[in-house]
């Protein structure tokens, strides 16, 4: 009932992004142009700008454009069903990617092939794992929240507050919007430094806001590593550098660049090989034991 | 405040109430009071210097922005292109000190130009929506909706939507530096709301901004360069965005073309109507324009330090965004 | 008595616009209410209609008590009104503009076929062929005033209410208003009518109620009242006379200083010659459409010149913007004050130094001093009323708002002035000052061009008289030949085709 | 012969530009069908109605709003808000949702309504205000997550299926444009609506209950915005709240394209569906322009070339309308 994906030499391939306004979705979108370009493959590519009805129909402009497969960066996991569907119907096997879909909804390897991707929740239960570890008595926690209602801000935020609840002794003193962006992250994290004097973690949803908080505290006149831990869940190389300069305590590697494994899952499943519901990305943990030595390796 | 900034005489069922008569003629200052009041009493360790420091400079851009914006509303127009030019501006600058252009020799020289061209070059944009507006007769929400749309894309081709880093003391001064002890952001804030302030009450452009706002048929057939005055207030409405991207990319030592001045033109506009200006244009209130940003801030700053959730700050926003606005009208009256 | 309204009062921020002032109407009467430029005339209407709300008073229609919240109620009350700064909407056709708020329905929906055939058949009665379907901000002021007062009379109100309605319209547009007066009359419809021309109010109205410094002076039957008495009780002091002022000395042969030569412009202006000599006030003359306003505009680089010449002082120029003429020492007052004039949010002082800013100049710096000093000085000349040089030009009365604009211009200093109906809604004693104003100036030298729907001002002021009748300028009338029936026949030398009554 | 042409008849600088966006629109749809394989096949144009009707209705509200000289920037929050009251609804009934929704879009218009005539507060600030809140409240109902709408109460056939071939959405957008036209053109309150445009003073002057029409246009605003939100979250099986964002600009370029001035007092119906579709289709366009591979792959080109095609659009707009007034 899966579509099937027939053996050609060459494919027209459909990616619909959700958005192209920060540095992780670039990278993720120039990894599948790359990699699609190397296999000599046709790429419709859209971007949904951050809606996701517009994703929908980006997804049915390419089902009316005949592509051979579709790898879906869902923006959220209900309003995105719709899409998955039509192109079950039209026959065109779905790929998803980074994000998954709601299951009780569409199921891979029946609805879908699978899911590319790591998991928003198990990031943050990372993170949370390494500060229960290696706290030194700092329990006074400023989260920064990636975009309101977004899936990796919620989940994400799920992950850690669970664990960090679960362990006890840890307070999250304030826990506001950043937006995902550097001068937002920034400027709440002055706000709420103000605020909160005492804080001595701060937990970012991601590698832009983390910056921005070590620019907050810097200004604050704190020593980022010192006075205030910071926690970041991405690990570009500028994060990764922070790690390097004790700015950032460890990030959580969320890679973006899934072009090599998206195309070599779909071609195996041209060939007709049986493919996981989940392939996991793996991804890298730094902190100052190996970011030095990851730090070339960090996208 | 100059006769000019008269007073919008609508009357309203809430007319004549003793309370708002006691808030005196600056209502936005009596919301702005309001609002200190309450942090002083809520708000965890709210009176200290750093506070004030945090709050001067998270303002400065927006009411940089805002400036500029008051004068296009005072023609009647309105500016939604603001944040893209700051993109464009904050774009440009990195890659000329970086050398993406041509290649740096003198770093002195490179550091003038990278806070001159981003500035002209917004300036440029800035008449080039005043063109529309004059010479082609378009709206102006839908003429700067054009580089609302584009001028981030513009930006975006630019930088290839990659996110420059940098470090650059000479550049960075504009927003790390400090004058006296007072950051430099919030100097030029203060130099360019005294600019404006000073000509909208004694200059003659002033006084036509004002009349071509007021009424446009009346100001061309007195004489006033009805055209030239609007090219005017959209290039510095996009003057004015283009040193705002400026210090928005030198504060955050990295410029992100996807982000810089995202919904810059909403706070923008907002401070403007907090502060008293009407959006039909024929007013021009800088310092009340001040004050509304400084409201817009506090009100940001205050449900922030008090842990209230993103969603239930909105509503709350929104609420005292109507308040502010509405005490502000009611004081006027009187 | 339909009407009473009694101790009525109305400030203004603070400001007395209206001190116990009563007004009484009787059935099937015209009511004539007179008074001074913001002697409170408009006001106490608004007040009557709803717009504004009284501060004290009472207001009694057919022996109720009523108390109108909105101009909707009153409407619905029975009383229509014109208001003095015509009231309509300008992109809205002429047809819908008369119906508006009481179209004809079919089934719900307006039918546009009855509106367009009804508001047909009223113009026709005032003498107007005009396609009904055309968005009244096409049409001149007057045709304006005209649909405003088609819209009123077809309102089958108990009370019509007419502020002004005269002031834009000419002499045979005046006596067509004139007998829809008289038809209401008679069909038991009282009228108040508000008007600064004394004659008009002798030829037409039954009583007359007089206001001065927003309280009334004194009521009497029409018939009762002299003229003199009229205006001693509407200026509280004698008026000098209104005697014919022109130079007496013939002005032929001064140099010419403005010259239009067969100017023309789209279809409204066809082929207009007429000049202007120093130191003279050429009256411009003619019926209304016939194109003086457009030939004003075209002179001032507000329109652009399709055809002809213009010279001024022999030179041929070529008025690209207002801004050109202006440089050249011309200026203009214009029709409409309402939409060519103020800015109404801005204060009396602006307003009046608008087209001074130029000169006002010191390094762009506005000098504050000069301009106050300015200001005062015509303020005290054209003896405005107003609160302070402060106070927005909006809350002045008609009459005010018109001497502020003139004294926008005659603080230019300008060697040519074209003044379009520049006593418009001023009162009696003001008019002749304004008249004498601009006759002391022409005698140091001044040009001025004017253009007049009232005869007696051309024929008091004018040296001599430009005639237009359809876009084009039909004859020339000397200070000596000149006369009301010469003018007139002038005037009607072409009559616009589809008017042969 | 001349009773034929009148609905043709060219009497304002307006009827031009509706005439230019209708030819513009014709172009674009020639353009496309030349340039791109299945441009026009059943399937694109089924789902480009079907997702674009939500867009329709906002519009339409939009020009009312406009018409009277205000503007309503709160009608993305609104929808959203309305999606997320519609799907927390839906397990009930699908009359539930659906009434559900527009209730919430009628609430947001009836507070703006308030604060514009009652608290006299200009609409741009007023309904930039209740945007705010609408998204806020929406995410305090939604727990600042999608909600899923139920699969079982029917809600979501008002989305996803078709009633004669065509998607209900776009019937459901017909419909609102079929009684918007007839309010506007054929009732005498649209000629209130545009005397109160025209000059809202004056049109009190003249007798108008100016207050309650524009507390009526806000309302109506609102609940096409709440419609749209119904649709959305049947079509997309999800009350979302973060949805909507720019939807307010999309709004009013699609009624100025539509040659309705922003000042007021003069506007259509048809010519307002016809920019909504305009602008609608550059998307569609530049995903299957995507597809051809021509142009880069980055998203930028495609805002520059949006912002470049408005520009074009309006330009030729302004410049028809200036030598229709010159003639
Ligand atoms: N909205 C307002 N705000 C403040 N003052 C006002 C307002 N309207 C009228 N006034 C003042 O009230 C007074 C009476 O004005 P009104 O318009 O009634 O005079 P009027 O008798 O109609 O004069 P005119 O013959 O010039 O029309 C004037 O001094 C005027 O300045
Ligand atoms: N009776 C009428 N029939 C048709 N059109 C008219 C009539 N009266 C005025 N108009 C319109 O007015 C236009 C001319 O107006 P213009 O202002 O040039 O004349 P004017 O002589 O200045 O009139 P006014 O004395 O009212 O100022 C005409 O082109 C026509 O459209
Ligand atoms: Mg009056
Ligand atoms: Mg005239």
């Amino acid at each position: 009932e899966l579509p099937k994906l027939a053996q050609k030499d060459t494919y027209k391939v459909g990616f619909a992004q959700t958005e192209s306004n920060n540095p992780w979705r670039i990278a993720q979108t120039n990894s599948m142009k790359a990699e699609a370009e190397k296999l000599g493959f046709q790429l419709v590519y859209t971007d949904a700008a951050g809606s996701a009805a517009k994703q929908v129909a980006d997804v049915n402009s390419m089902i009316a454009q005949g592509v051979d497969v579709i790898f879906l960066a869902p923006r959220e996991e209900k309003p995105l069903i719709p899409a998955v569907m039509a192109a079950k119907k039209a026959g065109i096997p779905v790929i998803l990617l980074d994000r998954s879909v709601d299951p009780s909804l569409a199921k891979a390897g029946e609805d879908y092939v699978t899911f590319i991707g790591s998991d928003f929740i198990e990031e943050g239960k990372r993170v949370a794992e390494w500060l229960i570890k290696n706290a030194n008595g700092k329990s006074k926690i400023i989260e920064l929240e990636g975009t309101t209602g977004s899936s990796p801000a919620n989940d994400r935020k799920k992950g850690f507050d669970e664990a960090i609840k679960a362990a006890g002794g840890f307070e999250i003193v304030a826990s506001q919007t950043g937006d995902f962006a550097r001068d937002k992250g920034r400027q709440v994290a002055e706000a709420l430094l103000q605020a909160h004097p005492d804080a001595d973690v701060i937990y970012a949803h991601n590698d832009e806001m983390a910056m921005g908080a070590i620019a907050a505290l810097e200004a604050a006149g704190k020593v980022p590593g010192k006075d205030v831990l910071v926690l970041s869940i991405d690990g570009g190389k500028e994060a990764v550098q922070a790690v390097v300069d004790g700015k950032i305590a460890a990030v959580v590697e969320c890679n973006p660049r899934f072009g090599p494994k998206a195309f070599e899952t779909m071609l195996r499943y041209a060939k007709g090989e049986a493919i996981d519901p989940w392939v996991i990305n793996e991804d890298k943990f730094y902190d100052a034991s190996n970011a030095a030595a990851e730090l070339a390796d960090a996208y | 405040m100059t006769t000019i900034e008269t007073p919008a005489s609508r009357s309203g069922p809430f007319s004549g109430g003793r309370l708002f008569t006691l808030a005196g003629r600056y209502g936005t200052f009596v919301a702005f009071l309001a609002l200190i009041l309450f942090n002083v009493i809520v708000t965890p360790n709210f009176l200290s210097l750093q506070t004030l420091n945090v709050n001067l400079t998270q303002v400065a851009t927006i009411v940089i922005v805002a400036t500029g914006m008051t004068l296009v509303i005072a023609t009647g127009g309105i500016d939604l292109s603001v944040g893209s030019l700051m993109a464009i501006s904050g774009a440009l600058a990195p890659m000329i000190f970086m050398g993406r252009f041509w290649p740096v020799e003198n770093m002195a020289l490179a550091v003038a130009l990278a806070f001159v061209i981003p500035v002209v070059v917004a300036g440029l944009f800035g008449l080039f929506n005043g063109a529309l507006v004059t010479r082609f007769s378009i709206q102006p929400i839908i003429a700067t909706l054009v580089l609302f749309i584009a001028g981030r894309g513009i930006a975006q081709v630019m930088t290839n939507g990659n996110l420059q880093v940098f470090k650059n003391e000479g550049f960075q001064f504009i927003a790390m530096g400090r004058i006296a002890g007072i950051p430099a952001q919030v100097v030029l804030m203060a130099v360019i709301v005294a600019l404006a302030w000073a000509m909208v009450r004694y200059t003659v452009i002033g006084r036509q901004i004002i009349a071509v706002g007021g009424n446009e048929k009346a100001a061309r057939l007195t004489g006033i360069p009805v055209k030239r005055v609007k090219l005017f207030v959209y290039m510095v409405s996009g003057l004015l965005a283009g040193v705002a991207g400026l210090v928005v990319v030198a504060r955050n030592a990295a410029s992100d073309a996807n982000l810089v001045g995202l919904g810059m033109e909403l706070d923008a506009i907002a401070a403007v109507a907090v502060g008293g200006t009407l959006l039909t244009g024929g007013r021009a209130n800088i310092i009340g324009t001040v004050l509304g940003a400084f409201v817009i801030q506090l009100v940001r700053y205050t449900l922030l330090a008090n842990g209230v959730p993103d969603a239930a700050a909105l509503v709350v926003k929104a609420a005292l965004i109507v308040l502010a606005v509405f005490i502000q009208q009611r004081a006027d009256k009187h | 008595m339909l009407l009473s309204m009694q101790g009525i009062s109305k400030a203004f921020a603070g400001v007395a616009a209206l001190r116990s002032a009563s007004l009484e109407v009787g059935r099937a009467e015209v009511m004539a209410l007179v008074g001074q430029n913001g002697a409170g005339k408009s006001t106490l209407i608004k007040i009557l209609t709803g717009v504004y709300r009284r501060d004290e008073g009472t207001i009694a229609l057919d022996g109720r008590e009523v108390d109108f919240a909105m101009p909707a109620e009153s409407q619905a009350a029975g009383i229509a009104t014109i208001y003095q700064e015509i009231n309509l909407a300008p992109q809205r056709s002429v047809a819908e503009n008369i119906y508006l708020s009481r179209e004809p329905r079919r089934f719900g929906m307006i039918d546009h076929a009855a509106m367009r055939r009804g508001a047909e058949a009223v113009l026709a009665t005032f003498n107007l062929a005009i396609d009904v379907d055309r968005p009244v901000a096409r049409f001149d002021a007057a045709t304006r005033q005209m649909v405003a007062i088609a819209r009123a009379v077809t309102q089958n109100a108990r009370l019509v209410i007419m502020d002004e309605p005269t002031s834009s319209l000419d002499e045979r547009e005046v006596a067509v208003l004139f007998e829809t007066i008289r038809t209401l009359k008679r069909s038991g419809v009282s009228v108040i009518f508000i008007g600064h021309r004394l004659d008009e109010l002798y030829a037409i109205c039954d009583r007359v109620t007089i206001m001065r410094d927003g309280q009334t002076v004194a009521k009497s039957a029409m018939a009762d009242m002299s003229k003199m008495d009229l205006v001693r009780h509407m200026l509280g002091k004698e008026l000098a006379a209104f005697q014919a002022m022109a130079a007496d000395g013939a002005t032929s042969d001064r140099p010419v200083r403005l010259a239009v030569e067969k100017a023309g412009a789209g279809v409204r202006v066809r082929d207009v010659s007429l000049t202007v000599r120093e130191g003279e006030i050429s009256g411009l003359a003619g019926l209304l459409g016939s194109g003086r306003t457009e030939t004003a505009r075209l002179i001032f680089g507000a329109d652009r010149m399709e055809r002809g010449t213009i010279r001024m002082d022999g030179k041929a120029r070529d008025y690209r913007e207002p801004a050109a003429a202006i440089a050249d020492g011309i200026g203009l007052v214009s029709e409409d004050r309402k939409v060519d004039g103020i800015v109404p949010d801005m204060s009396i002082r602006e307003n009046m130094t608008l087209a001074l800013l130029p000169k006002l100049r010191k390094a762009g710096i506005v000098d504050r001093a000069r301009q106050d000093e300015i200001v005062a000085r015509y303020i005290r000349a054209l003896g405005i009323k107003c609160a302070s040089p402060d106070q927005p030009i909006k809350e002045l009365s008609g009459g005010n708002q018109q001497k502020v604009l003139l004294a926008r211009w005659l603080a230019t200093d300008p060697r040519v002035l074209i003044v379009d109906e520049p006593t418009r809604g001023i009162d009696i004693g003001a008019k002749s000052e304004i008249l004498k104003l601009l006759r002391g100036l022409a005698d140091e030298g001044l040009s001025v061009l004017m253009i007049s729907s009232e005869l007696e001002e051309l024929l008091a002021a004018a040296d001599r008289v430009t005639v237009l009748s359809d876009g084009s300028s039909v004859a020339e009338i000397a200070r000596k030949d000149l006369s009301e029936a010469a003018l007139l026949a002038a005037m009607a030398h072409q009559m616009p085709q589809g008017e042969t009554a | 012969m001349q009773a034929i042409l009148r609905p043709f008849a060219i009497k304002s600088s307006g009827d031009i530009a509706r005439l230019g966006v209708i030819l513009a629109l014709l172009g674009l749809i020639l353009f496309g069908a030349l340039r791109y394989d299945y441009f026009l096949s059943p399937y694109n144009i089924l789902s480009f109605l079907r997702y674009n009707s939500m867009f329709a209705l906002i519009a339409l509200g939009m020009a009312f709003v406009i018409i009277t000289g205000g503007i309503d920037l709160s009608v993305g929050g609104t929808a959203a808000m309305a999606s997320v009251v519609a799907a927390l609804l839906s397990p009930h009934h699908w009359a539930a949702g659906l009434l559900g929704g527009m209730a919430a879009g009628l609430a947001v218009g009836a507070v703006n309504g308030f604060i514009i005539t009652k608290m006299r507060i200009q609409p741009f600030i007023a309904t930039l205000a209740t945007m705010l809140a609408a998204y806020g409240t929406g995410l305090l109902l939604a727990g600042n997550q999608s909600v899923s709408v139920s699969y079982d109460s029917g809600f979501t056939v008002i989305g996803q299926d078709d009633f004669l071939g065509f998607p209900i959405p776009a019937w459901i957008a017909l419909a609102a444009y079929v009684a918007g036209w007839l309010v506007l053109e054929k009732l005498p309150i649209g000629r209130h609506i545009l005397a109160i445009g025209d000059g809202e003073a004056t049109a009190g002057l003249m007798g108008l209950k100016v207050e309650r029409t524009l507390a009526g246009v806000y309302l109506a605003s609102g609940a096409l915005a709440g419609l749209a939100g119904v649709v959305l979250a049947a079509q997309f099986g999800a009350g979302q709240p973060t949805e909507g964002v720019g939807w307010e600009l999309f709004a009013i370029a699609s009624v100025v394209v539509g040659g309705t001035l922003l000042t007021g007092g003069a506007g259509s119906v048809g010519a307002t569906l016809a920019g909504a579709l305009l602008l609608a289709m550059v998307f569609n366009i530049l995903n299957f322009e995507n597809g051809l591979g021509w142009i880069s792959l980055s998203a930028y080109w495609q805002s520059v070339i949006r912002g470049a095609f408005l520009l074009v659009v309006v330009v030729l707009q302004a410049k028809l309308m200036k030598k229709h007034e010159g003639a």
